[in-house]
């Protein structure tokens, strides 16, 4: 009887910049049940195919996330250049490995940043941050926007790195990655942080298969999903070793995606070797008129885009399956039995963008 | 007759600098902790404008009980911290502070609300943590010293820490607690990105909150009145001793502060309790065996 | 009275947005902006706070939350809207379920423009809603004052007053820093479009 | 002129007389006035004895000499008994609870017959703390007679699964008055030990009111582990008669003083006897079966009075304790029962469980304080006593009157009682803060007990106190804390409780309040000569700085608030909606869910019982506690070298 | 178990270096703020090359830019202007340019418009009104010389009449 107590999580809740709900069922701090409800970011994006055209579009679907936003502008242009069989230059694939695995580290270390404010560490998370403000500084001197980089159009980029940039790149990368070697030694060894991290929320390899998940989130568990290793734009390339750890919880999680960082940043360095000189574009002319899926790993796991086109400039359905959107119900599934301490930090270790899955 | 000017002297110290202080080491904590963090920070006056701003708030209750429950929260917390300050007993004035806790966690209680409830629920989870280490202290200083009172105590021949090197372990351990710092802000933490979001704070208006922090700020100090009694006696000098700790000990809680992750309730519990039973557990032997 | 403008707190809402204004909003708490400079707190708690920033648009769902969080803060308050979203529903406003910008659905004092907003901007932005509070508070201060000699002060005395305050607009007089904008001398060759 | 030598017998022969009234008037309304009167009338017959004894100079009385023939009607009446308990175990199949019985009265009745031949002695004496004993038996257990009556009409009413048995119940409450009052004035320890088992069997039967199943078996727990207690008695009291030529309890204490080899088992014999009643571990589970009894029941016998029976001997036998194997076999029992019955008392939802444990955490510490055997620890102890019984009483009969209205004793289901049945919940509210909060008496008892633990440098007992005192300041809070909610079901109750139960309330609320007020008179006038009566030697616990500290807290506790309140009464407000995450469904009632639906708010308080298993760790206890038991008796025994 | 040793404290040596090294805060507002060449500021048009042809309103994702030819005026709505440059990459005349600096903060959502100088207006009507009658002359004059060459080919087709198709 009774001892049950019942919590509104969310819309409007710190530990998560975005809203969602749970109806949080708990007795002591024990959860007994978690509903997640959403819709509190739903714009409608997809529908706006029906009213701007399919070039204007790449800047709407940019806009699906301020996180991932270059992946998702990437994605979208894919599946037009893959429905016009436009052959896009080298130099511009290899630009936009670049870009990608720079929102990547942004995206992580702001990751990182958000779990140690749910675990209560204000200062790793500003530690955190403040490293990602020097990612951020390469993007806008590259791209001219911290979080939107609109440098995505249909058949290449808008904008190219020049040598110089390259370098400073390169340059600015060496202090990012011992900034973050030296917060990350916190996040892997520290007894408080480790006290919230280990055991918490174990999902294992065939649950993780089960429900569907993706992203780091499942590569956690053990499963080998980085979608990268398709080779798609300059990753056929380069040397790739997918960051896989076994043991599932949320430590495993945080492990992943810092080893993904230096992953990150190897690839940039990488590709910055062997970038090839050449055009960034190519001219398109013409409309879609056909369909196509593209798959990406964004850093949150992998994302589904389909375009269906039929000639004109307004195409006629655009959808986009999120990863976020797969590992809610891992979410769910980890909910069950933890403490409402836990909450916050379960809700983050899928790293939720709650934007893009509502659009 | 002289001590009474004394002691009504300590009390009205306490009565009107506890607040400034309060404020002040507030101020020197959020300043420190910006530039440990690599920020600037606020001025050192800002937890001044912060009650200023508060007070000149509209004030706003969820139920019309708050206002004279957190009322006789800082009241009673006034008395509290006065009875120490004036010499009196110690194990009286902590069970002085548990009861006006209670009128805090009635403040939470009536406001009947989720975040509210379970801030309160984990205010009485911190007291189950720090009350053995607050009681067992009273104990060290009367084996130490004969008496429960402070005024007894801070005229001993030699600094009680001489005697109590444990109980002041354990005592330092819950001054985290008590302070709300990490790791072990559970009830309400300073920065709201926590899954109580403001905890026991959540549902106190403006002024409420006002109120809340101007009884934190007498609180603490009585705290830190606590470690200056592990050091003072008989000699002035011994005086400036206990300054210098309280700065050190709350440059440390500031380190610590940020330098750790808020660990769950239960892992709380279990350590203050471990640590209060060793540290103190083997000091209170040691006592009683020499004593 | 009181010299409140040391002091803003602020209460952040995520309306409809796509994430890139609020975690610039974020960013410009983080140590490079720092608003805590001000006195800025990012209090997750409307009961406490004093400046409400919104990003991102309106939609049918969060409308009635923005607007109960609105109603929950303490007078005086000021509204700051972050980002083109949260001015107008931005690239959003045509589709089915964006109702438009926050003013479509509580009063706003301050539009920071920008896909996404700037940290700089935020900073602006705040800062004019700053002046705004402190205006709005010495005005109830005065009116309470008022309201004192002529009589008792009860509720509806006050909520008139409230009412009152926030109408005061903006001084357009006060100007936010220039934001001429320096360029970075880093070796940047040009933009090339 | 009524003399004490009438007074006694009139008190312990008066209920009796009533019990069998009760039995046989099966005229309910007749029923009640017989009750009544009989109530007031013990209420009065205290009064005398309270105000004879004090006009002949508070001195310590020994009456009754020669007495050969009520001994002889004693030693019938527990041969009765005897065949009473008997003829129950085989009703029910409990064949060898009946040895228990069985064996110790053809003890005493040999001892009695066939035994040495014992030096003259007085059967009755009366001093200080027999005289306080009385003072509570009468003033509380009267009460609660009076409470009874309305409450079980109201039970019945609620509870129409049971058979109506109010004579049975009412006649069982009278003849353990009677029981208890020989008990507390008795000396001899042959007398102490009839009164004593007839206390148990009063128990017993009062447990097995409703007959259900649970109810037996838990009747026959407590009816065996008191028995158990009562054969220790027996023991103690053959080997006393035999070795040390005496079975007059004083004697025994005064050779305990002296460390007479000879008193040593005895003592060990009857302290363990008095553990079993006082339902310290290993045997408290009785005490917590018990609570299947109807509430008044629980009240008198299962907390105000009858396992104070425990608590009282030890008190007698503290002297004879102190600083003996026997005194820390019963300290650390005591602080042990104290510190882990209030880590139970946290995971219970039904309140009259978590009163049930507090009930034996308190007298955990009580047993503790006897144990440690010193002058301050029994001033202490004595305190706790007095205040205990005033307020676990409110508390039983004011759960008892709850529970008739609300048709539920759970915890949770108090929310908001302040505003539903604000009358009932103010009392709780007083009765729960009494038992921990200033400035209420319990906390000062716990203040002195704690100073006078640490000069009697009991260690184990420091940590106890300190950590035991934690768990109940939790237990007690989240209790109040549900008492000011204000949920959402704000249902409409009817407050059935009847004219009589609100006497017995209130007058236990003033009582508390005024002892609380008048400790340090009490004190001084009082419970400092009991202790000089017990020890030969006197102590001041309560000095006078002391008292500035009682009027801080008074002042804390009662004009604060209401000074706060007068202020804010007035200040300008805004009323607003609490802090939901911006969803609330437009009140304070509930929110917007998952599914756009309003989702009910409910508050629940946090009982831990994934990490307190009760069950498991009680057993633990007792394994932990009965070796405990039997290697510091072994201990005594053999260092006492009675052997 | 793949989790590394543990540690107490381990940030806090961090925490120590931190306090005292400078603090990374800028100086903003105080200080203007640095912004790489590339930053996506706003936009910026010089105006008075605009042609007026629309196509920047028309491709505007979030439809923040107005274009009246009649008045020459072209009017953006900085509140509504998303920074996406794509009006940049449309511009015919690469009159549009994407600047470092954002708008400022307002209270309310004002609309800037530009219009292109009278005299430009002017020059341009009066190159239209120009360029129309150069045209008209030279439909004129191509009609004449079609006039001609009809009665050329008409002659020709007298003397040749094999050749006549191109002309048709
Ligand atoms: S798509 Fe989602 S929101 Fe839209 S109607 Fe279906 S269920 Fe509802
Ligand atoms: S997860 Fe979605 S909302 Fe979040 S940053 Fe990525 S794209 Fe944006
Ligand atoms: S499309 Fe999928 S998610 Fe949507 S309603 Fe159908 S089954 Fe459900
Ligand atoms: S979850 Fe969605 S929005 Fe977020 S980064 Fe991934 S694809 Fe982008
Ligand atoms: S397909 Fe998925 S995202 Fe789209 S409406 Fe259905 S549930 Fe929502
Ligand atoms: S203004 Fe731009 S960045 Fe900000 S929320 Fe809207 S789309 Fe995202
Ligand atoms: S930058 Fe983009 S949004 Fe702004 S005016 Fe140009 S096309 Fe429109
Ligand atoms: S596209 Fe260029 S020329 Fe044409 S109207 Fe726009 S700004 Fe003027």
């Amino acid at each position: 009887m009774g001892k049950r107590s019942v919590i509104p999580f969310g819309p409007q809740h710190p530990v998560l910049p975005e809203p969602i709900h749970l109806d949080l069922v708990v007795e002591d701090e024990k959860i007994v049940e978690a509903i997640p409800s959403i819709g509190f970011v739903h714009r409608g994006l997809e529908g706006l195919v029906t009213k701007k055209d399919f070039n204007q579009m790449t800047y709407i679907v940019e806009r699906t996330c301020g996180i991932c936003s270059f992946g998702h502008g990437m994605g979208y242009v894919e599946t037009i250049e893959d429905i016009m069989k436009v052959e896009v230059p080298d130099r511009a694939k290899y630009l936009r490995t670049i870009w990608f695995e720079m929102s990547r580290i942004h995206s992580h270390l702001l990751w990182l940043g958000l779990m140690a404010d749910a675990f209560g560490f204000e200062n790793l998370f500003y530690q955190a941050w403040r490293i990602r403000e020097k990612v951020l500084d390469m993007i806008e001197m590259t791209t001219g926007g911290r979080v939107i980089f609109s440098v995505n159009k249909v058949g290449g980029v808008i904008k190219d790195i020049t040598p110089e940039m390259q370098a400073k790149i390169l340059d600015d990368l060496k202090e990012v990655e011992a900034e973050t070697k030296r917060i990350a030694t916190t996040f892997l060894n520290d007894y408080s942080v480790k006290s919230r991290l280990c055991g918490v929320g174990i999902l294992t390899k065939q649950q993780m298969i089960d429900l569907g998940c993706t992203g780091p989130f499942a590569r956690a568990s053990g499963l080998n999903n980085d979608i990268r290793l398709r080779g798609y734009e300059a990753y056929k390339d380069l040397d790739l070793e997918p960051c896989i750890s076994t043991d599932g919880d949320c430590y495993a999680r945080c492990d992943v995606r810092i080893q993904e960082i230096f992953q990150s940043i190897d690839l940039i360095r990488q590709a910055c070797a062997k970038i090839p000189a050449g055009d960034i574009a190519v001219p398109v002319k013409g409309n879609p008129n056909g369909e196509a899926f593209v798959r990406l790993e964004q850093p949150r796991g992998e994302a589904v885009y389909y375009v269906k086109a039929n000639g004109t400039p307004h195409i006629d359905r655009f959808r986009l399956r999120t990863p976020t959107f797969a590992n809610l119900m891992g979410l769910c599934e980890m909910l069950k039995n933890t403490e409402l301490a836990d909450v916050g930090i379960l809700a983050v270790t899928i790293d939720p963008c709650i934007s893009c899955t509502e659009r | 007759m002289n001590t009474n000017y004394i002691r009504i002297i300590a009390v009205l110290a306490y009565v009107i600098l506890a607040p400034i202080l309060g404020a002040f080491f507030d101020g020197l904590d959020r300043k420190i902790s910006a530039r440990m963090q690599r920020r600037v920070g606020p001025p050192i006056t800002q937890p001044l404008h912060d009650l200023k701003k508060l007070f000149a708030k509209e004030n706003v209750n969820v139920n019309k009980a708050q206002s004279f429950l957190i009322l006789s929260y800082l009241v009673g917390t006034l008395i509290a911290g006065a009875l120490f300050f004036s010499g009196g007993d110690m194990l009286m004035s902590i069970f002085l502070f548990s009861t006006s806790t209670m009128f805090l966690y009635f403040t939470c209680m009536v406001a009947t609300s989720p975040y509210s409830t379970v801030g309160a629920n984990r205010e009485l989870l911190q007291a189950l943590a720090y009350e053995p280490a607050e009681l067992l202290t009273a104990v060290g200083f009367y084996l130490a010293v004969g008496s429960f009172k402070s005024l007894d105590i801070v005229s001993g021949k030699w600094s009680a820490i001489l005697f109590l090197p444990g109980f002041f372990v354990a005592f330092v351990f819950i001054l985290t607690i008590k302070m709300r710092k990490s790791p072990f802000d559970e009830s309400t933490s300073h920065h709201p990105h926590q899954e109580l979001i403001k905890g026991i704070t959540s549902d106190l208006g403006a002024r409420n909150y006002a109120i809340y922090t101007l009884t934190e700020y007498y609180e603490n100090m009585y705290m830190l009145g606590v470690v200056a009694l592990f050091f003072v006696n008989s000699n002035p000098w011994s005086y400036l001793g206990a300054v210098v700790a309280i700065f050190v000990l709350y440059f440390l809680e500031i380190l610590i502060d940020n330098s750790s992750a808020r660990v769950k309730s239960g892992l709380m519990i279990k350590q203050a309790w471990w640590v209060t039973f060793i540290a103190a557990g083997l000091n209170l032997l040691i006592l009683m065996l020499i004593k | 009275m009181g010299n409140v403008k040391k002091s803003p707190w602020l209460l952040h809402y995520d309306g409809s947005s796509c994430n890139g204004c609020d975690i610039e909003v974020l960013a410009s708490l983080t140590p490079i902006y720092d608003a805590e400079r001000f006195g800025v707190i990012n209090t997750g708690d409307p009961l406490q706070a004093d400046i409400f920033l919104v990003t991102g648009g309106i939609n049918h769902q969060c409308q009635g939350v923005v607007k109960q969080l609105y109603d929950q803060m303490p007078n005086p308050k000021v509204v700051v809207a972050v980002g083109i979203c949260a001015c107008t529903g931005g690239i959003f406003k045509e589709t089915y379920n964006i109702l438009g910008g926050v003013d479509t659905t509580i009063p706003v004092d301050v539009y920071v423009p920008g896909c996404a907003a700037r940290p700089q901007a935020i900073i602006d932005g705040i800062v004019k809603g700053i002046d705004l509070f402190q205006r709005r508070s010495d005005e109830r201060d005065r009116l309470i004052k008022e309201a004192k000699k002529n009589g008792k002060v009860t509720d509806e005395v006050m909520a008139e007053i409230d009412a009152r305050i926030n109408q005061i607009k903006v001084d357009p007089s006060v100007k936010a820093p220039e934001d001429a904008g320096k360029i970075k001398e880093i070796p940047t060759g040009g933009s090339e479009e | 002129m009524i003399s004490l030598e009438t007074v006694v017998p009139f008190l312990i022969c008066f209920p009796v007389i009533v019990a069998v009234l009760m039995f046989i008037t099966r005229n309910s309304k007749v029923r009640a006035i017989f009750a009544y009167v009989g109530a007031v009338a013990i209420i009065a017959a205290v009064g005398f004895l309270l105000v004879d004894w004090v006009t002949n100079g508070c001195q310590p009385v020994a009456l009754f000499v020669e007495t050969e023939t009520i001994n002889h009607v004693i030693l019938v009446a527990e041969i009765v008994l005897m065949f009473v308990v008997t003829f129950l175990c085989f009703k029910y199949k409990k064949y060898w609870i009946s040895i228990l019985s069985i064996v110790p009265t053809c003890m005493i009745a040999y001892v009695d017959l066939r035994g040495p031949k014992l030096e003259e002695m007085h059967h009755v004496y009366l001093d200080h703390l027999s005289i306080l004993m009385c003072v509570i038996v009468g003033l509380i257990g009267s009460m609660i007679a009076i409470y009874a009556v309305g409450y079980m009409d109201g039970y019945h009413k609620h509870h129409t699964e049971f058979k109506d048995r109010t004579y049975y119940f009412l006649t069982v409450l009278f003849l353990f008055l009677g029981a208890m009052f020989g008990f507390v004035t008795s000396s001899n320890l042959l007398w102490i030990d009839f009164f004593w088992e007839l206390t148990s069997v009063c128990s017993f039967l009062l447990i097995g009111y409703t007959r259900t199943d649970e109810a037996i078996n838990n009747s026959f727990r407590a009816l065996w582990m008191n028995l158990f207690g009562g054969t220790a008695l027996a023991v103690g009291i053959v080997y006393a008669a035999y070795v040390a030529g005496t079975t007059d309890l004083q004697t025994l204490v005064a050779l305990g003083v002296l460390k007479q080899p000879a008193a040593v088992l005895p003592i060990a014999m009857i302290a363990f006897a008095a553990l079993t009643k006082a339902s310290q571990l290993p045997f408290s589970t009785w005490l917590v079966g018990a609570m299947v009894a109807p509430t008044p029941s629980s009240a008198l016998l299962h907390s105000a009075t009858m396992v104070k029976a425990g608590i009282y001997i030890l008190f007698r036998l503290a002297p004879g304790m102190s600083g003996t194997e026997t005194g820390l076999m019963v300290s650390l029992v005591g602080g042990f029962t104290f510190f882990i019955m209030s880590i139970f008392a946290v995971e219970q939802t039904d309140g009259k469980k978590v009163l049930a444990f507090s009930t034996l955490s308190n007298l955990g510490l009580m047993t503790a304080c006897a144990g440690v055997g010193v002058p301050a620890t029994v001033w202490a102890g004595v305190f706790l006593m007095v205040f205990h019984a005033v307020s676990k009483s409110l508390l039983f009969q004011d759960i008892g009157a709850t529970e008739n209205s609300l048709h539920t004793r759970n915890i949770e289901d108090f929310g908001g009682l302040l505003h539903r049945l604000p009358k009932l919940a103010s009392c709780m509210f007083i009765g729960i803060v009494g038992m921990f909060l200033a400035p209420f008496g319990m906390l000062f008892s716990k203040w002195a007990t704690l100073k006078s633990v640490i000069d009697s440098k009991n260690i184990i007992l420091v940590l106890l106190i300190c950590f035991g005192s934690a768990t109940t300041t939790l237990y007690w809070s989240k209790w109040l804390g549900k008492l000011i909610q204000n949920p959402s079901e704000d249902k409409e109750v009817k407050d059935v409780t009847k004219t009589g139960e609100y006497i017995s309330l209130y007058i236990h609320t003033a009582i508390m309040i005024a002892v609380t007020i008048l400790i340090p008179t009490a004190s001084l006038i009082y419970v400092n000569p009991l202790v000089t009566e017990l020890f030969g030697t006197s102590t001041d616990v309560m000095s006078k700085s002391v008292l500035y500290t009682m009027v801080a807290m008074l002042i804390l506790a009662f004009l604060v608030p209401f000074l706060a309140y007068l202020f804010t009464k007035n200040q300008p407000t805004k009323v607003d909606l609490t802090y939901m995450n911006g969803v609330n469904s437009g009140d304070n009632k509930g929110f917007v869910n998952a599914f756009g639906e309003t989702t009910k708010m409910e508050l629940g308080n946090y009982y831990f019982d994934d990490t307190i298993k009760t069950g498991k760790m009680m057993k633990y206890a007792q394994i932990a506690l009965a070796v405990w038991i039997v290697v510091m008796t072994a201990m005594a025994i053999v260092k006492g070298g009675a052997f | 178990m793949s989790y590394k040793k543990t540690s107490f404290l381990e940030f806090a040596s961090e925490s120590m270096k931190n306090l005292f090294s400078k603090p990374v805060t800028t100086t903003y507002p105080l200080e203007p703020a640095v912004y790489p060449e590339r930053s996506r500021g706003h936009v910026e048009i010089d105006i008075d090359q605009c042609i007026s042809c629309g196509l920047c309103s028309r491709s505007c994702p979030p439809g923040a830019l107005t274009v009246s030819m009649p008045n020459g005026t072209w009017t953006i709505n900085r509140f509504d202007c998303i920074q996406c440059g794509y009006c940049v990459e449309k511009c015919p005349k690469k009159c549009l340019k994407m600047v470092p600096g954002y708008q400022t903060p307002e209270p309310s959502k004002a609309e800037e418009t530009f219009k292109i100088s009278e005299e430009i207006l002017k020059q341009r009507a009066e190159a239209k009104a120009k360029a129309m009658e150069l045209a008209k002359q030279k439909a004129a004059e191509a009609a004449k010389a079609k006039a001609a060459a009809a009665a050329k080919a008409a002659e020709a087709e007298k003397t040749a009449p094999a050749e006549a198709k191109p002309e048709a």
